[in-house]
């Protein structure tokens, strides 16, 4: 088991985005996490990686309880994420957000970047071929130079998957990536996808993109209103009447706006 | 033929240019990594008045004096600097505003050591100390054809030169590696650099505390490149001067604060003539780089197509 | 001598609130810090010398005056140095801070060469009008600058809350495109706010200039950075924080004078701002989380 | 990388090239702005001399500057006039900083025709740029620079300006014969090195002279409401108020003092003492006391001529930096005269022999270490005007 989320509850205000959620991901797996807009999936991301701390619950990261650490610590531990809304460093070259991708994974300090050590070099060499395999793997090495805010919105997705994949995890976070690609685009992720999976890692993936989903996951789990509605196989999430009728409501609700 | 092109007074005009450099890049610094700080008079005048009140008390040699200055200015840079992440943008732009206007007030009241705004007179000039010192050693600067006090101002500028190089050299080399990556998407976007790993806490005081020392180490020197200090050297009119120069220049480049602290310090210099408009004229030009180009004179596009024309032009070659 | 410390107090205190509800109103609309309100609250006063002593007006006519210059002011202020700022690519925070600071050194330099460097006299003799109450003196504007600092804060929080375009207003404060797609006349609205503010600024510079007869270029930059340390005690972008705040400044500052040492007078604002940066960052009164922009 | 240093070093010589042009460019110009640049022609037999001047010409105490050049300007004229010496002026603003007005002092120290140098105007810049002028060898005097320690910089500091030791205690110990104080509050700008100068002096002062100080009250600069601290000082019932500050300042405090009823006479430093004070203050002026070696109503001839020849020259009435600076340039064509040629060195030794010279602030002598020796007067306001205290 690499990721165990137990009993984990989100307080805003008085408002509750997640009630006593638990489900558990495999390693290996590509696990699914879908629901209706403000189901709280996002937050779920946010609590992971310790943007928030939960209100109450624990998170298990490969047998540790990482609830408490700071964001950057559990990345260091392996988690690594993607944002809905894309968060790259715009006036980076697409190379240098790979590169800072693997800072945990790289110790230069001050000192040695200053005089060039020899540690400090053969790092920084380690650390540019890397980035520009990851780069080739998500097919923008040939826009290693151009700054991250001039490449194309599906360009800039897949960006975020290789700078996340440069710090090594073992578990990648991915925020809604197929949104905004067309069909072609959707198709070339999954692919990298399920490359990414065929690398050992395991993904952790909220999507709107159903069919996409189904396609992809493994195992699902569905919220709705912060509560954990189903879990299991593509198969027995699309045969569920409640998740159904969770997607249905919502799509009626919609009709009438 | 030397002797007759080095003049003092150029040589001083040169040295507050290179002063002003150290200056422009210690706030160019903590703005790399998205901190705005206005607290440089402040940091400035901890450095001169340590060096100061050091060198002349305990008869310290300048270079620790110049040292204890830089580094007292960069320990306040962490004591400050903690507890100020939490403050972002305008709050910590203001916070550091109001430290540097509580230093000042300091230096007015603590009489007793600074002597309030009489200021400090004696300090041990620089230039001079070296020329005593080499005359122990039986130098004397006609040997080199020079007068004492041109001999003076050239090693100042030289001692300067030989700073503020090393000082672009550290940050230039700082910047393209490792921690520098992590300050530029720190700045750009702290939460993304936060889940990429990077310990964000110890960058921005990184960041924040060489922004410190270095204005500490350039007010060190100001203190003994002047001979005298008071506290109306580190006021808020200083802090605004320093900020300027840095946007000027263009605050997303080092060229810009150098270009910045250069070419702001000369125009006074060199237009005398509308000294008496000057401020209004600094006041006029700041409003229109602001709404035609908020970034400053020099930007990474402009560089990069500097870089770009001397390429194509190599290719030529 | 503790009553009328007390009265010192609440007189400075209420011209710090004034200040203070300028700064407080642009920047909870526009999130702005505008480095030139205290530059704008000088010139008012100045508007006020020149209106009374060398033209002779009457002090209602000042005022009038003093509000249509400063107005005035505050237009061509958003006109010209803030709305290009707005909505451009790669603008950072940094922009309007910076141009507002030109602003500031413009016209404080500017009034430098108009009016000179010196102090100018206030003499209007309505200044001069106390009441002896028991042992103490109070002047007349002393009371009406009080009163004044109350109206505007009573009338700015009844505007907002009550009036279309106090709502607009805080629409547009609230979130700038939402707003605009509500159909909010933002570009007035945002225009409006920075007249008013800076009219509030000139009422502060008459009052100041009445209330303690002495008006120079140099005033207004020791206003405007109390002003900036209030905003920033009583919450940005809160009305009856910067009332509170200013009036927290002026009597810490007037008993620091009367019980401790005058000299750390023009620190205590910022040994406060800085304790209640660390402290409690949204301010005494604010509830928003204080978030960079 | 390395292209950017490399870059960055090519600037830097390029700007260092500039700098050297541009500023060959200024000196050329500083002749035009010396107001006697046709005289230099001199005839045979008078002996003529460069003097450079280092004045705040712009910001916020411009005027100071501008009175201390137009007193120059005039005994200049004067002086040419006579035609013994020909003295020209090269005048240089230092903005009231020390830094610029180091940089201008070294921009005449370094022109070797420059035999002596005036100003700058404050103390806090003065004190900069002595140490430098007496290490260079060239004289310097100050005409406006009150602060203790002056002439203590070196043999070639100078000034004649009063300190504000002689002034002040000269003042108080009028005032206080005449009023029988035995009380007294002080109040002073503690952030400007003249008024924190002037409140040293009057404090030990007081202390010498047995009397009681019932409360010690400072202000900044910039700061327009001094309630708080006259509160205090009513509330010590002084019978005499001594007050370190600027007129500017100074004529406020007065006013609000008189508003809040403190009707004791104020004792006021060399900063205090201007017609400005009476302008800004009006009624309540009156009752300001002050030690000066400058009175502008006096019936003197020689003060008299001054202020109409100023008048005439610059449409107002002087004031005494512009009457100091004016005693300056005549006590330095005085020592010009003596010493015979123009060399700094034999000038200094001239300048401080200087014994007797009777100017327009009156007899002049300087003293061992090159400090003013003078009787000073003390000014009261009384019904609007300057009065001589009797």
């Amino acid at each position: 088991m690499v990721l165990k989320i137990q009993n984990v509850s989100k307080n805003f205000g008085g408002i509750n985005a997640l009630k006593d959620v638990t489900f558990s991901i495999n390693e290996g797996e590509i696990y699914g996490l879908i629901g209706p807009n403000g189901a709280g999936k996002t937050t779920m991301f946010n609590l992971i990686t310790n943007i928030f701390e939960p209100t109450s619950g624990e998170i298990i990261f490969n047998g540790e309880n990482i609830t408490a650490l700071k964001s950057y610590k559990i990345t260091e531990k392996g988690i690594c994420r993607t944002y809905q809304n894309i968060r790259l460093f715009p006036q980076m070259s697409a190379l240098k957000n790979v590169m800072v991708g693997g800072h945990c994974r790289s110790n230069a300090g001050v000192f040695s970047s200053v005089f060039r050590t020899k540690s400090q070099r053969k790092e920084e060499q380690e650390l540019t071929k890397k980035a520009e395999e990851l780069l080739e793997l998500v097919g923008l090495l040939e826009f290693k130079d151009t700054f991250a805010e001039n490449l194309a919105y599906g360009q800039q997705r897949r960006l975020e998957i290789a700078r996340a994949l440069a710090s090594n995890p073992s578990l990648l976070l991915l925020d809604e990536p197929a949104a905004g690609m067309n069909e072609k685009e959707t198709d070339s992720l999954y692919d990298l996808i399920k490359m990414v999976q065929s690398m050992g890692i395991t993904v952790l993936i909220i999507e709107h993109d159903m069919p996409l989903v189904m396609k992809l996951c493994d195992r699902i789990t569905v919220l709705n209103f912060g509560e954990k509605l189903a879990e299991g196989t593509p198969e027995e999430i699309q045969s569920n009447e409640a998740v159904i009728e969770a997607y249905l409501g919502k799509e009626e609700e919609e009709e009438i706006a | 033929m030397l002797a007759d092109i080095i003049n003092p007074y150029f040589l001083q005009i040169l040295s507050f240019i290179l002063i002003n450099i150290l200056l422009a890049i210690s706030v160019y610094v903590p703005l790399s990594s998205g901190q705005l700080s206005l607290g440089s008079a402040g940091f400035m005048g901890v450095g001169a008045y340590t060096s100061a009140l050091l060198t002349i008390h305990f008869d310290i040699p300048l270079i620790i004096g110049i040292l204890a200055g830089a580094c007292v200015a960069g320990i306040l840079g962490i004591i400050v600097g903690i507890p100020s992440l939490r403050l972002s943008g305008v709050y910590l732009a203001i916070a550091t505003l109001g430290l540097g206007e509580v230093i000042r007030v300091i230096f007015v009241n603590w009489e007793s050591l600074t002597k309030g705004s009489i200021g400090l007179t004696g300090i041990p000039q620089m230039g001079r100390e070296i020329l005593n010192f080499a005359k122990g050693f039986g130098f004397d600067p006609a040997m080199i054809g020079l007068k004492s006090n041109q001999f003076v101002y050239l090693v100042i500028v030289l001692i300067l030169l030989l700073l503020v190089i090393a000082t672009i050299w550290f940050v230039v080399r700082q910047q393209n590696s490792r921690v520098g990556r992590s300050l530029s998407s720190i700045q750009m976007d702290e939460k993304a650099a936060e889940s990429m790993g990077i310990n964000i806490t110890y960058y921005k005081v990184l960041s924040f505390t060489q922004g410190a020392f270095l204005a500490g180490l350039a007010g060190a020197l100001f203190a003994h490149v002047m001979g005298y200090i008071s506290p109306s050297d580190f006021s808020y009119h200083r802090a605004v001067e320093i900020l300027i120069f840095t946007v000027f220049g263009g605050s997303e480049v080092i060229l810009g604060a150098v270009f910045g602290a250069t070419f702001l310090t000369l125009v006074p210099e060199v237009l005398r003539f509308i000294s008496d408009y000057r401020y209004i004229i600094y006041g006029i030009v700041l409003i229109i780089l602001m709404a035609v180009r908020p970034q400053g004179i020099f930007d990474i596009h402009l560089l990069n197509r500097l870089k770009g024309l001397k390429r194509s032009k190599g290719g030529v070659r | 001598m503790l009553l009328e410390q007390l009265v010192n107090g609440i007189t400075l205190g209420s011209i710090y609130a004034i200040v203070a509800l300028g700064f407080t109103l642009v920047f909870g609309v526009l999130g702005i810090i505008n480095m030139a309100h205290g530059e704008i609250f000088m010139v008012g006063a100045f508007v006020g010398v020149m209106t009374t002593s060398v033209l002779g007006w009457p002090l209602w006519l000042a005022f009038i005056a003093s509000i249509v210059v400063t107005g005035i002011l505050g237009y061509l202020l958003e006109r010209i140095t803030l709305r290009p700022l707005r909505g451009k690519k790669g603008v950072s925070h940094l922009a309007p801070l910076i141009s507002t600071i030109g602003v500031s050194i413009l016209l404080e330099n500017l009034s430098h060469h108009i009016f000179g460097a010196g102090n100018q006299p206030f003499r209007s003799s309505f200044a001069e009008i106390s009441i002896e109450i028991g042992s103490i003196t109070i002047y007349l504007v002393q009371i009406v600058i009080f009163a004044i600092s109350i109206l505007l804060m009573i009338g700015l929080t009844i505007w907002l809350s009550k009036t279309k375009a106090g709502k607009a207003l805080r629409a547009t404060a609230e979130n700038l495109e939402t707003a605009s797609i509500l159909g909010v006349d933002t570009k007035k609205i945002i225009t409006l706010t920075v007249i008013i503010a800076s009219a509030m600024g000139g009422i502060a510079g008459i009052l100041v200039g009445m209330a303690f007869n002495s008006v120079s270029p140099q005033m207004g930059l020791s206003m405007g950075l109390k002003g900036l340390a209030i905003i920033i005690l009583g919450g940005m972008g809160n009305v009856k924080g910067a009332m509170a705040g200013g009036l927290i400044l002026g009597l810490s500052e007037t008993f620091l004078v009367a019980f401790g040492d005058s000299g750390y007078r023009d620190a205590i604002a910022f040994i406060m701002i800085i304790f209640i940066l660390l402290l409690r960052p949204q301010g005494i009164f604010g509830s928003k989380i204080a978030e960079g922009r | 990388m390395k292209v950017l240093v490399r870059k960055t070093i090519g600037i830097m010589t390029v700007l260092m090239l500039f700098i050297l042009a541009a500023c060959s460019g200024t000196s050329t110009e500083t002749g035009t702005e010396s107001e006697s640049g046709d005289n230099t022609e001199q005839a045979s037999g008078t002996l003529s001399a460069k003097i450079g001047v280092v004045s705040y010409l712009t910001g916020a105490g411009a005027a100071y500057g501008e009175a201390i050049t137009q007193g120059l300007k005039l005994a200049q004229e004067e002086i040419n006039e006579q035609g013994e010496v020909n003295i020209e002026l090269v005048i240089e603003d230092s903005a009231g900083e020390a830094d610029q007005a180091l940089s201008a002092a070294q921009k005449l120290m370094n022109d070797d025709e420059i035999l002596a140098i005036i100003g700058p105007t404050l103390s806090t810049e003065f004190l900069a740029v002595a140490p430098e002028a007496d290490l260079n060898g060239i004289p310097i005097i100050g005409t406006s620079t009150t602060v203790d320690g002056i002439p203590e910089i070196g043999d070639y500091v100078f000034r004649n300006a009063i300190p504000e030791s002689l002034a002040i205690p000269a003042a108080m110990e009028k005032a206080v014969e005449r009023t029988n104080a035995k009380k007294v509050a002080l109040i002073y700008g503690n952030d400007d090195a003249v008024t924190k100068g002037g409140f040293e002096v009057m404090e030990r002062t007081a202390k010498e002279m047995g009397l009681e100080i019932v409360a010690t009250e400072t202000f900044q600069k910039g700061q327009s409401d001094y309630n708080a601290q006259l509160t205090k000082i009513k509330n010590g019932n002084p019978d005499l108020v001594l007050a370190s500050a600027l007129y500017n300042e100074g004529a406020v405090i007065m006013d609000q003092a008189r508003k809040m009823g403190i009707d004791v006479p104020f004792v006021g430093g060399n900063g205090f003492n201007s017609p400005q004070a009476i302008e800004i203050a009006g009624e309540a002026a009156n009752g300001l006391i002050v030690g000066t070696p400058w009175f502008g109503e006096s019936d003197d001839p020689k003060v008299v001529e001054f202020n109409e020849k100023y008048e005439a020259k610059f449409g107002k009435l002087p004031d005494q930096f512009a009457a100091q600076a004016y005693d300056a340039l005549y006590i330095y064509a005085d020592a010009l005269k003596r010493a015979g040629e123009a060399d700094r060195d034999v000038f200094r030794d001239a300048l401080a022999e200087t014994k007797d010279l009777e100017g327009l602030l009156g007899n002049f002598s300087f003293d061992e270490i090159g400090d003013v020796v003078m009787d000073v007067t003390v000014l009261e306001i009384k019904d609007g005007k300057f009065v001589e205290f009797e």
